[in-house]
Order: structure tokens, then sequence, then C-alpha cells
């Protein structure tokens, strides 16, 4: 049987790198500027964490593959080629310290797409063998049983079966012609199922056909978090094959900021042609229905709330709107973060750092960012619409001993959903 | 036509060596009064323009002496407005300035008689009375 | 000027002068203007008179080799009795094939009757460069310019390279230099140098220089062997026209407001920032004026090599030779290598492409767990 | 070789041949880079990748507060000595007839005094920069060799011509002469060094803004 070796993971560098990723390295400065914008530097000041560094491997390979000065600086010896061990080192920077959260690239003055060069840079880490356990885990988890957190369809099932007897709504199951596809993260099925319950009840009262598909619930995709695209478009076809097979409209990416990244953006390209349906994140489909007049409210929450921002929407998707949309139309006394809409900063636990054992530490370290931006606001109530963030978020206020609930934006609007007549259709 | 016929416009600039000179004037004019010293500033050898010549004249202003030497082509001396600041100028046979100093003293340099000219004048006017008073002796007898 | 044979009794230059009916009033006169001339301050006035009054009148050769006798015109042709002229009288000009009344073998005489009379002790003034390619390009007396330099220097007390072509080569070497043409200092290299360059020199320098060289012997010089009271600054330093350069205020043709207004005219090649000389202060003609306040900047004509400056139209900046060409070339180089490195990229990342394996969790566990 | 001989060749030779190379090796870089290539994008796009380019071509020229806050050295200083860098290398009348005849056709200068006083401000700025660059943790760990080989050949030329234009140290020519070289210098290495980014940050700024432009994301 094969084995990852540090030859293909040189060789996925090579066959990564791409004109952007060229420009982006002859254009840096070393003017440190990502590393101010970088929480997992300013809350852990060690300069090897600033995000231009943690490509050193690549930025090597690039200059001596493809730059006329490299290949000569290494024919004479000048650059000595990349090694096994330097990868291994480089492991804890490419992983465990960058959430792919964009930051630097929104901040850096050349224009830098940092974030997307860490990305690529995964993949020669996974084909050389240096991705973390954690991730290679969950991407098992993922690839052979459906779920990164090891959830099985009965689970579900079990949870449907729970709620349609709560609430009298009915979750339809591979229901052929609906218009929108509802995938979820395993973290909502275990951890918030109300989610469910509260896209089930907005949906059904806007009187849209919707449905679960029994082959594949799983929006996440760990293969974009350890940086295989071969796993991304194992995981990713399985949606793409259940939703054409079903023949919606849309597919409702849940609220989890990475599933959108791998299902919006990353996925038509790793199958390698468009979808014959539209991806959209939960946020923006009931902003739609907001905007249609199918989704009305009632009452104001009391407390003062602000939001977190999910990296992956704002700065990676563009969904900066919709949410506050959605957000005044329920709150009253809602306050903005000093750094919030595409300048956000990150939970701390996006990128896979969650799903990542040897980032325990440093993530709870990165989380002392968004503290201090809580601490400024001094609001009763967080909202935001990622399950991942908010797992993070509740694991940092318990630390932390703050007592902030968190809550996700989706139940929070569906507590105040004013019934339409003949809705339910 | 003459070189004075060709029509030179030149537009009005400073080359800003004006007001140094006026002040190294004055510091030698000072000199002058508290040990006597004689000053000479020697202007030919200084970027000019002409409008900054015609400032420093304006400056100075006229005086009551102006005299013309005959040594080896023209020289003319002018006392300045100021008492002890005079002109000096030098010219060529063809009447071209060749030289121009503002002297600070009680007279310009050259127009005092020289010592050894005027040793010898005395040694030549020795002489000469001692011959007459000879040939008067001569005469006499 | 005077040729006079050797004299057992030699006259100090005062008592030369007052011979010649100029009284001390006038060594007075004379003095000042010298040291104006020399860019020495008044003070050292009587310092001059005292020096000159003792000096010996010195005996000079003057060899004209590859030149076109502009300097012996820019000397002669100042008016007398000018200031050049007396400090020309004060020489005993033993040798000067233009200017001498011998002529043929008599000539070619003195000349050799001065070198041994007064070996070691005369000063040697030379104009025009030395041909070294071929002696026959320029003899005299059918001796070639090499061997009676070299002949003349052995008894020279010092030497005066009087314009640029005896200083630096000057247009015998522009380029090709056809004659192979070279400096005296070239050539010489065991006696004291003075470089008198320009194309021609100030009348008021070439006898300035003499006259440093009787009263307080060799002048400083600068790096190019040029007197530091002359060529000290540049013209562009004592400029009259400085402050529009400052303002960036430039003519930029010869018939613009610009040049109609004496603006500056570096963009038209006035070589002044680079060029030392005394122009700007000694003028021409008399004193009359200097070649920008003509309207035509400095040709760079005291400076080595100024013929093949990259001519005399050119702004000092500008690149020699065709450089907007050169460009277009480099391009099409650029383009060339460009796209063969970019083939080879491309081979080198397709190749990548084909020999990636795919990644399954079966190799990511295998590797974990070993 | 004296110093007009010197000056002559850097003039003439010496500035052909930096000249062909800063040329060949622009072009050169620049195919290597987009040679590279880019794989189509299949995910419907959002928002228009040119106007997002465009747009983060000029956003990036300005920035949020708070990054300006904790990064304020770096950026003012940064803005100084390029805007300085610009005034001198473009608007300096001497220079501006280099590139007359050069390109073939030139602009206005500004005035010699002003452009000395951005040369002064450029070199404080540029030692500033120095500074910063040995004292911030960051900076200094990220330094390579080569970023200090890009501040030196962008420092000397503005000594050397300052040292020219006031007459200090050597004689003027022999000044002229070394700036000369020196700007050569900075043409050889240029598309070689990091001293490239003066064309890529266009490049990158395009890229990273045409794919914010796809993705919808309004900075």
């Amino acid at each position: 049987m094969s084995t990852l070796t540090l030859e293909r993971g040189i060789n996925a560098f090579k066959a990564q790198i791409d004109a952007p990723m060229a420009s982006f390295f002859s254009s840096c400065v070393s003017c440190g500027m990502c590393a101010d914008a970088c929480l997992f530097y300013t809350e852990n000041p060690e300069p090897r964490f600033t995000p231009i560094y943690k490509l050193e491997p690549l930025r090597r390979v690039w200059e001596q593959e493809y730059t006329l000065i490299g290949k000569l600086k290494a024919k004479l010896g000048l650059s000595k080629p990349v090694t096994d061990a330097e990868l291994a080192e480089w492991q804890e920077l490419v992983y465990n310290n960058c959430s792919l959260c964009g930051r630097c690239t929104l901040i850096c003055p050349v224009g830098n797409d940092i974030t997307y060069m860490i990305r690529r840079m995964r993949e020669g880490m996974v084909a050389s063998g240096h991705a973390p356990g954690g991730l290679i885990g969950a991407s098992t988890r993922a690839v052979q049983i459906g779920s990164p957190m090891g959830v099985k369809l009965p689970a579900l099932q079990a949870q449907v079966r729970h709620l349609e007897k709560s609430s009298g709504l009915t979750v339809p199951f591979d229901q052929e012609g609906a218009e929108y596809l509802l995938m979820l993260s395993s973290m909502e099925i275990m951890n918030y199922p109300e989610y469910l319950g509260a896209v089930a009840k907005i949906l059904t009262n806007a009187g849209k056909t919707w449905t679960l598909s029994s082959e594949c619930f799983e929006a996440t995709n760990s293969g974009i978090q350890i940086g295989s695209s071969d796993i991304a478009r194992e995981l990713v076809s399985r949606v793409v094959a259940a939703a054409e097979k079903l023949k919606v409209k849309t597919v409702i990416s849940p609220e989890c900021g990475h599933a959108y990244t791998a299902l919006r953006w990353e996925g038509p390209n790793l199958i390698g042609r468009p979808y014959t349906f539209a991806a959209k994140h939960i946020v923006e489909v009931l902003d739609e229905l907001r905007a249609e007049g199918l989704l009305q409210t009632e009452g104001f929450e009391e407390s003062k709330l602000t939001f977190h921002d999910p990296c992956q929407l704002v700065r990676r998707g563009g969904v900066v709107e919709q949410p506050r949309n959605l957000l005044n139309m329920v709150a009253k006394n809602f306050v903005e973060m000093a750094d919030h809409g595409t300048l956000n900063w990150c939970c701390g636990a996006g990128g896979g750092v969650s799903a990542n054992e040897d980032a325990e530490e440093v993530k709870l370290k990165a989380f002392q960012r968004k503290k201090k931006q809580l601490d400024e606001l001094h609001v009763d109530t967080l909202v935001t619409a990622c399950a991942n963030c908010r797992i993070q978020l509740e694991e940092g206020m318990e630390v932390n001993q703050m007592d902030i609930p968190v809550l996700g934006l989706t139940e929070m609007i569906a507590e105040h959903l004013v019934e339409r007549k003949g809705g339910a259709a | 036509m003459s070189l004075n016929d060709i029509p030179v416009h030149s537009a009005s600039i400073t080359t800003g060596n004006l007001r140094p000179v006026l002040h190294e004037i004055r510091h030698a004019f000072s000199e002058l009064i508290a040990h006597g010293t004689h000053g000479m500033i020697d202007l030919h050898s200084l970027p000019f323009s002409p409008q900054e010549y015609a400032e420093l004249d304006e400056f100075l202003g006229e005086g009551e002496i102006d005299l013309t030497l005959n040594v080896l082509g023209k020289t003319r001396l002018r006392e300045s407005g100021y008492a002890g600041i005079w002109r000096v100028e030098h010219f060529d046979d063809n009447d071209n300035r060749i030289g121009y100093f503002i002297e600070i003293g009680h007279v310009p340099e050259i127009l005092r008689s020289q010592c050894d000219d005027i040793k010898e004048g005395l040694a030549a006017m020795t002489t000469i009375l001692a011959m007459e008073e000879d040939n008067n002796e001569d005469a006499i007898t | 000027m005077r040729m006079q044979s050797p004299n057992p009794y030699e006259p100090t230059l005062g008592e030369h002068l007052r011979s010649q009916g100029i009284s001390r009033r006038g060594f007075l006169k004379f003095c000042g203007l010298l040291a104006s001339s020399m860019a020495l301050a008044p003070a050292m006035i009587p310092k001059i008179a005292a020096a000159l009054e003792q000096a010996k009148r010195p005996s000079v050769i003057w060899l004209s080799f590859q030149e076109c006798t502009g300097c012996t015109e820019s000397l002669t042709r100042s008016h007398s009795p000018s200031l050049e002229g007396l400090v020309f009288d004060a020489i005993s000009l033993d040798y000067h094939h233009t200017l001498q009344a011998a002529s043929g073998d008599a000539a070619e005489h003195a000349r050799e009757e001065a070198m041994k009379e007064h070996y070691g002790k005369y000063v040697l003034v030379v104009d025009g460069s030395i041909p070294l390619d071929n002696p026959g390009y320029s003899t005299i007396a059918g001796i070639s310019n090499l061997d009676m330099l070299k002949e003349a220097a052995a008894g020279a007390a010092a030497i005066i390279a009087v314009g640029t072509c005896a200083a630096y080569g000057g247009l015998p070497k522009a380029d090709p230099n056809p004659t192979g043409a070279v400096s005296v200092s070239d050539i010489i290299k065991d006696k004291p140098i003075i470089n008198v360059p320009g194309c021609p020199p100030i009348p008021m320098v070439i006898t300035g220089v003499i006259a440093h060289f009787l009263t307080f012997g060799l002048p400083e010089l600068d790096s190019l062997g040029r007197p530091k009271a002359f060529y000290g600054q540049s013209i562009h330093d004592r400029c009259y026209r400085r402050p529009f350069y400052e303002r960036g205020l430039f003519a930029e043709t010869f018939d613009d407001e610009g040049a109609k207004a004496g603006w500056c005219l570096y963009k038209l090649g006035c070589k002044g920032p680079v060029t030392y000389n005394a122009c700007a202060t000694t003028k021409w003609n008399d004193g009359t004026s200097f070649p920008i306040e003509s309207g035509h900047g400095c040709i760079g004509c005291s400076e080595p090599n100024f013929w093949d400056f990259g001519g005399f139209y050119k702004a000092i900046s500008i690149p020699t030779g065709a450089s907007g060409k050169n460009a277009v070339y480099a391009a099409a180089a650029g383009i060339a290598a460009g796209v063969a490195i970019g083939a080879m990229n491309k081979k080198s990342k397709a190749e990548a492409a084909s020999s990636h394996q795919t990644v399954t969790v079966e190799e990511l566990n295998q590797e974990s767990g070993s | 070789m004296n110093e007009v001989d010197f000056l002559l060749w850097v003039k003439g030779s010496a500035f052909n041949i930096a000249l062909f190379i800063f040329m060949a090796g622009l072009v050169l870089r620049l195919f290597e880079i987009l040679s590279l290539g880019r794989k189509v994008n299949y995910a419907v796009p959002k928002g228009d990748p040119m106007q997002g380019g465009l747009r983060e071509i000029f956003r990036r020229f300005g920035t949020d507060k708070a990054t300006f806050q904790r990064s304020m050295i770096t950026i003012v200083v940064g803005y100084v000595f390029h805007i300085g860098l610009f005034v001198v290398i473009f608007l300096l009348a001497a220079h501006v007839e280099v590139f007359k005849s050069v390109m073939g056709f030139g602009w206005p200068n500004l005035s010699t005094p002003v452009v000395d006083a951005f040369a002064v401000v450029t070199m404080i700025a540029l030692v500033v920069v120095l500074i910063h660059r040995l004292q911030h943790p960051v900076k200094r760990f990220l330094s390579s060799p080569g970023d200090y080989v890009a501040w030196a050949v962008t420092f000397v030329p503005l000594l050397t011509g300052y040292m020219a234009y006031h007459h200090l140290l050597l004689s003027p020519q022999m000044m002229l002469g070394l700036h000369i070289l020196s700007v050569e210098v900075l043409l050889i290495v240029f598309p070689f060094t990091k001293l490239m980014h003066t064309f890529t940050v266009f490049l990158s700024r395009w890229y990273n803004g045409a794919s914010m432009g796809l993705r919808g994301v309004k900075s």
C-alpha cells in the first residue's frame, strides 16, 4: 500500500502553486502587518506565528522550482531543499495556529491572499503526512461514517422523530422536487438540535417545500479543513449527488462557516463543473424570505446583544448585511463590536482548529481576542450564525468565567416568528 | 552695431550674495574704527547679477570724492556716502573694467604714495639739491 | 613678448617691470588684479607684491603638438597692455614656434640652447596632445612629439599643460581617437604637471597660473591636476542663472519663453554642474560675458573627454547611447526568455499535477499510526 | 580611469547594461509569474471579480483605524518614504530628462530645493524604517538578507544623489558617477528582489480583490 512521503508533499506544493501565489510571494515586503491582523500572533506574540511565515516552506518551493534566481541559487548550493523535518515543524504553524479566518488577507497592504495560500499549503502537508491527528480522525470518520463526529443517520432520525412529536411539524426526508435541500452539521445534531426545529418552523411557515436527504445530511467538510482536495471532493460529491438526485433548486448550508466555503466556493471546483442547483447559507435564505415578506416577526429581545461574524461568512463569503437585517427585526439593543463585519476577529477555532486536539491550548489563548472585544461592550447576549464558533465561544466563556449566553441567529428569529395564515402548505 | 545695442532681456534675479557682502562691509567698517585695519573686498570674483550691482551702488550712495588715476589704464576711486568706504574700479586701456574692489580705510591703498617711491624721491631730491648747490657754488666762485 | 637671449645678470620681476616704465602704484594695481585673477583674498596682495618683486624671470619653452593654436590665440588676443600681457612680459619666452621670429634650424637651436642654459630651471608649457599610434602623425623639425616632449621634460622644473588637449587629450583624443592621442600626464610621470584645461583656457587663467608659479611656486591642484584657485568651483556653482535651476525653471528650447527670460539651460545640455572653470567669474572677451550669458549652455570644455560627454545639447543626467531602443531589445529578450521559462514552469507544474496520487484516509491513518 | 571616464562609463555602457537587465528581468519575472496560470472557477460568482480587483488595488492604499493604530510606524513612515521616493525619482528635473531620453516623453518637474527636501525626509524615513525593522520582533524575524539588500539599494542612490547635489565628500562628478552607478545596481537587482513588489503589488491586489469580488465581499 502506498504511503505519504515528502516527495508527494513537495509534488503537491508544485501542483498547487499558481500565478496569484507567485505574485503574492513576489509582493511580500516583510512588513509584518499580517502579524498584527492575526489573533494567533496578537494573543501569543511569537514572531513565528506571523501569517506569512507560516508559508515559508511553500515559498521556498516556489522560489526553487519556479523562479530563475531560485533555480540558480539551488544549483549554486545557496538554498537548501525543504526537508521532512521542516514540514513536521511547520505543522504547528499551518494547522494549530491558523483558522483560515482571512483577516491577514484583508489587512495585507500589498494584497496577498495568505489564507488562500495556507489552504493550498495544507494540500502538501497532508500529502507528506504532516496533518494533525485530530483532523485525520475527523476526515476518516467523515469519509467512512459520513460525519466527522461519527453521527449516523439513525441518530438524526431519532432527533427528527423527537422534533416532530414535540412541535407538530413535519420534517420531510428525500422529497424529490423540493425547493430546498437542508444540510446539517453534526455539531447541530449533537449540540444544538433546536436549529433543525427553527429552520423547519420558518421554512414551513414561509410555505416553502424543503427536505432532508437520508443519503447525505452532513454539510461540513473535513477535507477542506485538513486541506486535502481528494477527501474534500469525495465529501462534497455526496452532497451534489443527493441534491441532484432530489432535483432541488437550492441547497441550504447550515449555520457553519467552513461548510459554506466548502459547498459554495470550493465545491464546484472540486467536482470540476458548476452545480445544477444554488448553494446558500441559511442566513442568506432567511434574508431572502424576509425581503419577500415570507418571514415576519413580532416582539423584541430585551437584552443588549451583539453579533459575532463567522469569518467564512463575512471575509470569505460576503455575507455581512443579511444577519444584521435579521437581527434588527428582533433586537432593539443590538450593538456592534469595535471590529465587526469583514474586520471581525475570529473566535479562534475555525479552519480545523476545533477538531485539532494539538490546538486545545492555542485556541483558548486565541479566544482572548474575542474576550477583549466582548469586555469592551458589556453585552448580555452574543448571537452568531456558526455552530463551530458557538462551541468555541461557549467553551471560552466557561473557561474565562464569563456569563454571556451564546445564541444561534436562526433560533432567535424562529422564536419571534409570526405565523402566516395559510403558511403551512 | 556695438555690444550695447543688442537688446538683452534678463529676468530680475538675485544670487543671494548681496546681503552677505553688505554685512562683510559693515564688519570691515567696524574693524577700521576699532583697530584701524584697512579692509578690502574683491567684488569681481563674486557672482552678482546686474541688478545686485545696482542695488549695492544704491545702498552705498555717492560721497564727495571721485578721482581718476592714470596707472596702467585708468583707475577710478570714489568715496561712497559712508566716509571711509571706497569703490575702487580698475580699467584697462580700452576702458573695460578688469577689477572692482570695495576698500575700507582712510584712503585707498593705491592713492598713497608708496614708501619705496618716497625713499627714491628723497634720494633723487637730495641729489638734485646737491647738484644745484654745487652749480651755484661754481657760479659764485 | 620679448625673445631674448640668455643674460648673465638676471633681473628680478620687479626690476623688469619698472624698466618697462611701470610705477609702483601701477605694480600695486597689477598685484591687486593678479590676486583677483588667482582668486586670492585681497589680504594676499602685499605678499604677492613682495614675492613678485623678488622673483626671477623664468625661461619658458612652449611646445605645440596636436593643437589648433587656439590656446595661443586666446592668450595673445587679449588686449594689451592687459594684465595677461604684463605677466607674459615678465617671462623669458625662449621658444614658441608660432610666435618667435626665428625659424627653421635657428628656432630649434634657440630651444636647445635654452634647455641647456636653464637645465632644471625652465618652465615647459605644452599645448596639444601627443599621438602614440604613429610618431609621423605630428612632428616638429623631424622630431616626433613624443621624443621632443620627453627630451624637453627632462630638464624642466615644472610643466604647464595648457588647453584640454595637452591636459587630457582633448579633441584629438575624441572617439575614435585616430592618432592614439594622449595627454602630457599620460607620458610624463616624474615632473610636476599643472593642467590648465579649457578649449581654449581663459587667458587670465593661463597667466594667473604662471603668476602663481612665479610668486608662490606650484599651486594646489585638484584630482585632475588643475589649480584649485581657478578650477575649484563648478560653472554651476557660480552661475548667475543658478537661482532658476533651484526654482526648477528651465529653458526647454533655445527660443522659448524660458530661454528669453534667461532661465537655466540644464535641459538644453549645459554641463555647468560637472564643469570646473572660472568662466562665470573671470568671463571672456575682456570680461564681457561667458557662454551662458549669451544663452548657450556650458559644453564642459575644461573636463576630460568633453567631446564624448553624450552630446552638447543633452542634459548631463541623460545616459549616452540609444537607451530607448535598448529598452525595447531588452523587453524582447525578456519576452523570449519569459516564454521559455514560462513553458518550463508550465511543464513542471503539469508533471506535478499528473504525478499526484490521490490521498486516501487509509494513507492518512497509516502515516499517523506509524 | 579618472572620474570623468568613470562618469562616462556609468552613463554609457553601464547604464545600457543595467537598463537591459532591468527591462529583460522585469518582463521575464512577469512571465515567470503569469505562466503559472490560474484554474477556472466554477463557483457561481456573487459579484464582479473585475470590479473587486480594481477596488482592492485602490482600497489597500488606506486602512482601517484599528489596524492603523496597531501598525502606525509601518504605515506612516512607509507612506512617507514611498511618496518621497516617487517625488525624488519622478519629479527632479534631471531625472525627468533621463525618462524623456529613454521613453521619448517627459513631464513637468518640481523645483530642486523641494525635491531636495523630499530626499532628506525620505532618507530619514528609510533610516527609521531600517531601525524599526531591526527592533521590531516580527520584522526582524521575517527579514531575510534580501530585505536588507532591497533597503540598501534604495537608500544608497538617495544618499549619493543628495551628496552629489550638495558637493559633499567627493567631487560632484565622482558622486554623480557613484549615484548613477548605485541606480544601475538598483536596476539590475530590481527584478530579482523584493523591489519587484513595485509592480506585483497591483497584480496581487487585483488577484485578491478579484477573489473578494467573486465572493461578494465588500470591505
